[in-house]
């Protein structure tokens, strides 16, 4: 139990160094540095796929396969709570 | 979840069609303002949520079967999927926007910069955002009814 | 255009595709009768098997290849999705249908009349799904959603058994393990994306700097992917889910580990390729450093892995303590090549380590399915609750010797092969760290002649009377990763001529996987 | 030190989730503490995407005088922060029920005492 406690304590330190030199090191709040790939959407945006909304381009036709991944993990998180729960039926 | 008092239950009914109105309305107008199926699903659940509060889970569970929902998630997945092949095909490119620009359905592109909001833009966004929206409605549900229903069921066979 | 030709063309969107659409039509088809959708699955996963086999000549031969999703070329910067398939991923991905297609067959036996098996279907085509994603896309975040779907619908997975706590208890270790692994993996991801404003693979690496924070990333996508592979100090969760998973299953999460095994290979050799050869502090280059590091968590999951496996008597997490050290062999490769970069044997330990992984994934894989079989027909799990199986069970006795044989690298196994190829390459490295790496495979023979004498050979014990050999198609899927072990142990140039010195000449090619997307920039 | 602030919320979030996870003994707790880092690196995501004074990129009935692309914040780590909340919903639904069926099978929420596989 003790040894565990070590354990975590220390993998918690070391994750508290890591994350604040992070932070201090990447770019102030609202100024951020390399934006090329965002300025590029914002602008193409509405002549590349005829929308208005910005995110939704983003999510459904420049990043579209990501959004069939995430629908797929929607997918297999309720074929997983189903299989837990197949035996129960009223 | 057993079943509540008579306040939760009418206040349960007065919010629900809000609610549901609200969720189709996030689904419908995904490509315009902020929202879409994810968002828009995601509200229409709650209000489903808020009925499976207020009346119980056995309750709804008499009379939306969980084998339903989970056809409904069935197509609505292979709905999405199928809009992308539909790009291989005409667009000659996986997840190609074949509807974009072309002057049919969702076809029309909107001037540059601020504009009002044209419902007939798009592409095959919104359509991707309704497929995703029947998804995420069946499947959050089935996940909330099932976990509700197993809850207080005695036994777990 | 003819119809091969598209095929061809669309190949690396169909690969993802058409297992993905199998696990969205599965619910559906199993409707009509459980027989329909066992063949279903197979037949599915024998088409993506065609799509991954075009692609693969068409990338032996023609080198890489891109694939840009929703859009007919590239621009830059690069806004899409793209995938990116080098000999590498294609080496992978061979792997990985072999696997998948396995564990259908053995399913179908194994599993016989369990209920859930429409679910179980499903998960299975997802996880082959993720798997081959991680493998060929060239997107950092493509790659972060593909390892959740893998964490998720293993975890499904491993908690099929959903009576047994044990089951549980692992399925839980394994979720929270890796979604806080994942969890990390995306914070990297935000890292490059608030630094460079890009997530593509490539044109990361032609932007890296290898500035401070660029070191952080690397450090948690190295203890993060590496917890996802069961590297030696995050290794816990391995030997508990492999242990309790349903045995055919186990096969299809080796895919998923081997997945986040080639995603180390691909940060450390793409990823940071350009920069790995900068002098760090005391003019000791990048990949020197990283390359000892990775070497020494090889050796320590070489040791716990043996050391561990010695002193259990569950014979299914036994094995998975083996997988275990395993792992530790393939790493202690990659180590080697990457502490010796530039240097001849450097490639000669890619090659092994690269061999080797295809080695794991057939030795491994025959040992869980013969575990599986002894399961299947006496329900006992611990070594001392068996015995005299020899008698009963003589397919799976012989499968067994092959694998023991295999697994500890003797010739004129497979596993032989690639050990050897290890050892002659680790002992130009450091000759201390070849002769751990035989220890290791000496004990983990001991192991297993233990386990041959505990389980088959000598007398029968009396509750195991009537126990009958396993059916046939459980001695088909071992007898086929038997044979492939005997036929890689005879003739290992079959499989390194074609496949593995292409996979280790496109890591160790950076600048041409960036060059692919960056084009003449 | 005020242009970091909601950077230091994000490390306090990520560190009270891993606290949780790697000290509390309770599942349900264990669960939260995922949940926990999870929101913190979506609000990490979030953060590395904002630029002063920045609108949505919505072009529907856009204030009147906003500069794009310079006026706007950056689309990109929405989409992903919105791909990662579903995969945070799918996680712990998933998590969630293990929890539920490991209640039923030991009666007991405690990490402690539900430990059956050996070290």
């Amino acid at each position: 139990m003790e040894k565990r406690m070590i354990v975590g304590a220390l993998g918690l330190a070391v994750v508290a160094v890591f994350l604040l030199f992070s932070i201090v090191l990447i770019h102030p709040f609202g100024e951020p540095g390399e934006v090329q790939m965002d300025d590029y959407i914002i602008t193409h945006t509405q002549n590349e796929t005829g929308t208005n909304n910005g995110v939704t381009s983003v999510v459904f036709d420049f990043r579209g396969f990501d959004t069939l991944g995430e629908a797929t993990i929607l997918f297999s998180a309720v074929a997983g709570v189903l299989l837990f729960f197949r035996r129960i039926r009223p | 979840m057993s079943e509540m008092t008579k306040i939760v239950k009418t206040t349960a009914n007065i919010l629900f069609p809000f609610t549901m109105i609200f969720g189709l309305y996030v689904i419908a107008h995904g490509h315009l303002t902020p929202g879409g199926g994810f968002q828009g699903g995601a509200i229409v659940v709650s209000g489903c949520a808020l009925l499976l509060v207020a009346y119980g889970s056995s309750w709804v569970f008499d009379r939306i079967k969980d084998k339903r929902l989970v056809t409904f998630e069935s197509m609505g997945a292979i709905g999405f999927i199928m809009l992308a092949f539909l790009g291989l095909v005409f667009s000659a490119v996986f997840f190609g926007n074949f509807l974009a620009g072309s002057g049919t359905l969702f076809g029309t592109t909107p001037a540059t910069g601020s504009t009002l909001a044209d419902f007939n833009t798009g592409g095959i966004l919104p359509l991707m955002n309704f497929a995703v929206g029947l998804k995420v409605i069946a499947g959050l549900f089935v996940i909330v009814l099932v976990m509700a229903y197993a809850s207080s069921a005695k036994e777990w066979g | 255009m003819t119809i091969l030709e598209f095929l061809l063309l669309h190949s690396p969107a169909l690969i993802v595709a058409t297992p993905l659409l199998s696990a969205f039509l599965l619910p559906l088809v199993s409707r009509i009768h459980p027989k329909v959708r066992d063949i279903f699955a197979l037949v599915m996963l024998g088409v993506t098997s065609c799509f991954v086999g075009l692609l693969a000549s068409d990338v032996l031969s023609n080198g890489p290849r891109i694939y840009v999703f929703g859009a007919q070329d590239l621009n830059v910067p690069v806004v899409r999705i793209l995938f990116e398939i080098d000999a590498m991923g294609i080496f992978m991905a061979i792997i990985t249908m072999m696997l998948a297609g396995i564990a259908v067959i053995y399913s179908w036996s194994f599993l016989h009349q369990q209920d859930g098996l429409d679910k179980y279907y499903t998960l299975l085509l997802l996880v082959v799904t993720s798997a081959l994603g991680m493998e060929l896309t060239g997107d950092l975040f493509n790659f972060f959603v593909f390892l959740e779907i893998s964490c998720i619908a293993s975890c499904a997975l491993i908690a099929f058994w959903v009576t047994e706590g044990e089951s549980l208890e692992a399925a839980l270790k394994y979720i929270v393990v890796s979604s806080i692994a994942a969890l990390f993996v995306l914070f990297a991801i935000g890292v490059f994306y608030g630094q460079y404003d890009a997530l593509n693979i490539a044109s990361l690496a032609s932007l890296l700097q290898f500035t401070f924070l660029d070191k952080i990333a690397f450090v948690i996508l190295l203890v993060s992917l590496g917890l996802k592979a069961g590297l030696a100090p995050m290794h816990m969760w391995l030997p508990d889910s492999y242990g309790r998973a349903p045995p055919s299953v186990v096969l299809i999460i080796m895919t998923a580990t081997l997945a986040s095994f080639y995603g180390i290979l691909r940060v450390v050799f793409t990823l940071y390729g350009n920069v790995l050869t900068t002098s760090l502090r005391f003019s000791l280059p990048a990949h020197v450093i990283v390359g000892w590091v990775l070497v020494l968590l090889a050796i320590v999951s070489i040791l716990i892995g043996v050391i561990m496996a010695l002193v259990q008597t569950d014979l299914l997490r036994l094995i998975g303590y083996a997988a275990v050290a395993e792992i530790g062999y393939m790493m202690l490769a990659v180590g080697t090549s990457i502490a010796a970069l530039g240097a001849p044997y450097a490639t000669v330990a890619l090659q092994g380590g690269l061999l080797h992984i295809f080695n794991d994934a057939l030795d491994i894989g025959l040992l869980f399915l013969i575990a599986g079989a002894i399961y299947y027909a006496t329900k006992k799990r611990s070594l001392d609750e068996i015995g005299g199986l020899a008698r009963s069970m003589k397919f799976t006795t012989i499968f067994f010797i092959v694998g023991m044989l295999a697994v500890s690298g003797m010739p004129p196994l497979n596993g032989f092969v690639s050990k050897f190829l290890i050892y002659e390459s680790v002992f130009q490295l450091n000759p201390l760290l070849s002769i751990i790496a035989l220890l290791g495979s000496i004990l983990l023979l001991a192991v297993f002649v233990k386990v041959l004498y505990a389980a088959f050979f000598g007398p029968e014990l009396p509750s195991l009377t009537g126990v009958k050999e396993a059916p046939r198609s459980m001695v088909l899927a071992m007898g086929f990763l038997a044979a492939c072990a005997i036929v890689i142990g005879l003739f290992p140039n079959l499989l390194i001529d074609t496949l593995v010195q292409p996979a280790a000449g496109a890591l160790l090619d950076h600048a041409r996987y960036i060059s692919m997307v960056m084009g003449g920039l | 030190m005020i242009e970091y602030l909601p950077f230091l919320v994000v490390v306090a979030m990520i560190l009270i989730g891993l606290y949780a996870v790697l000290f509390r003994r309770n599942l349900i707790k264990l669960v939260f503490g995922i949940s926990i880092i999870e929101s913190g690196i979506n609000l990490f995501l979030i953060i590395l995407g904002y630029r002063d004074e920045g609108v949505a990129p919505i072009f529907t009935s856009l204030p009147s005088g906003t500069m794009y692309p310079e006026g706007m914040v950056l689309p990109v780590p929405q989409a992903l922060t919105l791909t990662s909340i579903v995969i945070g919903v799918a996680v712990l639904a998933l998590m969630l029920s293990l929890v539920m069926h490991i209640y039923r099978k030991y009666g007991t929420l405690d990490v402690q005492k539900i430990r059956r596989l050996k070290e």
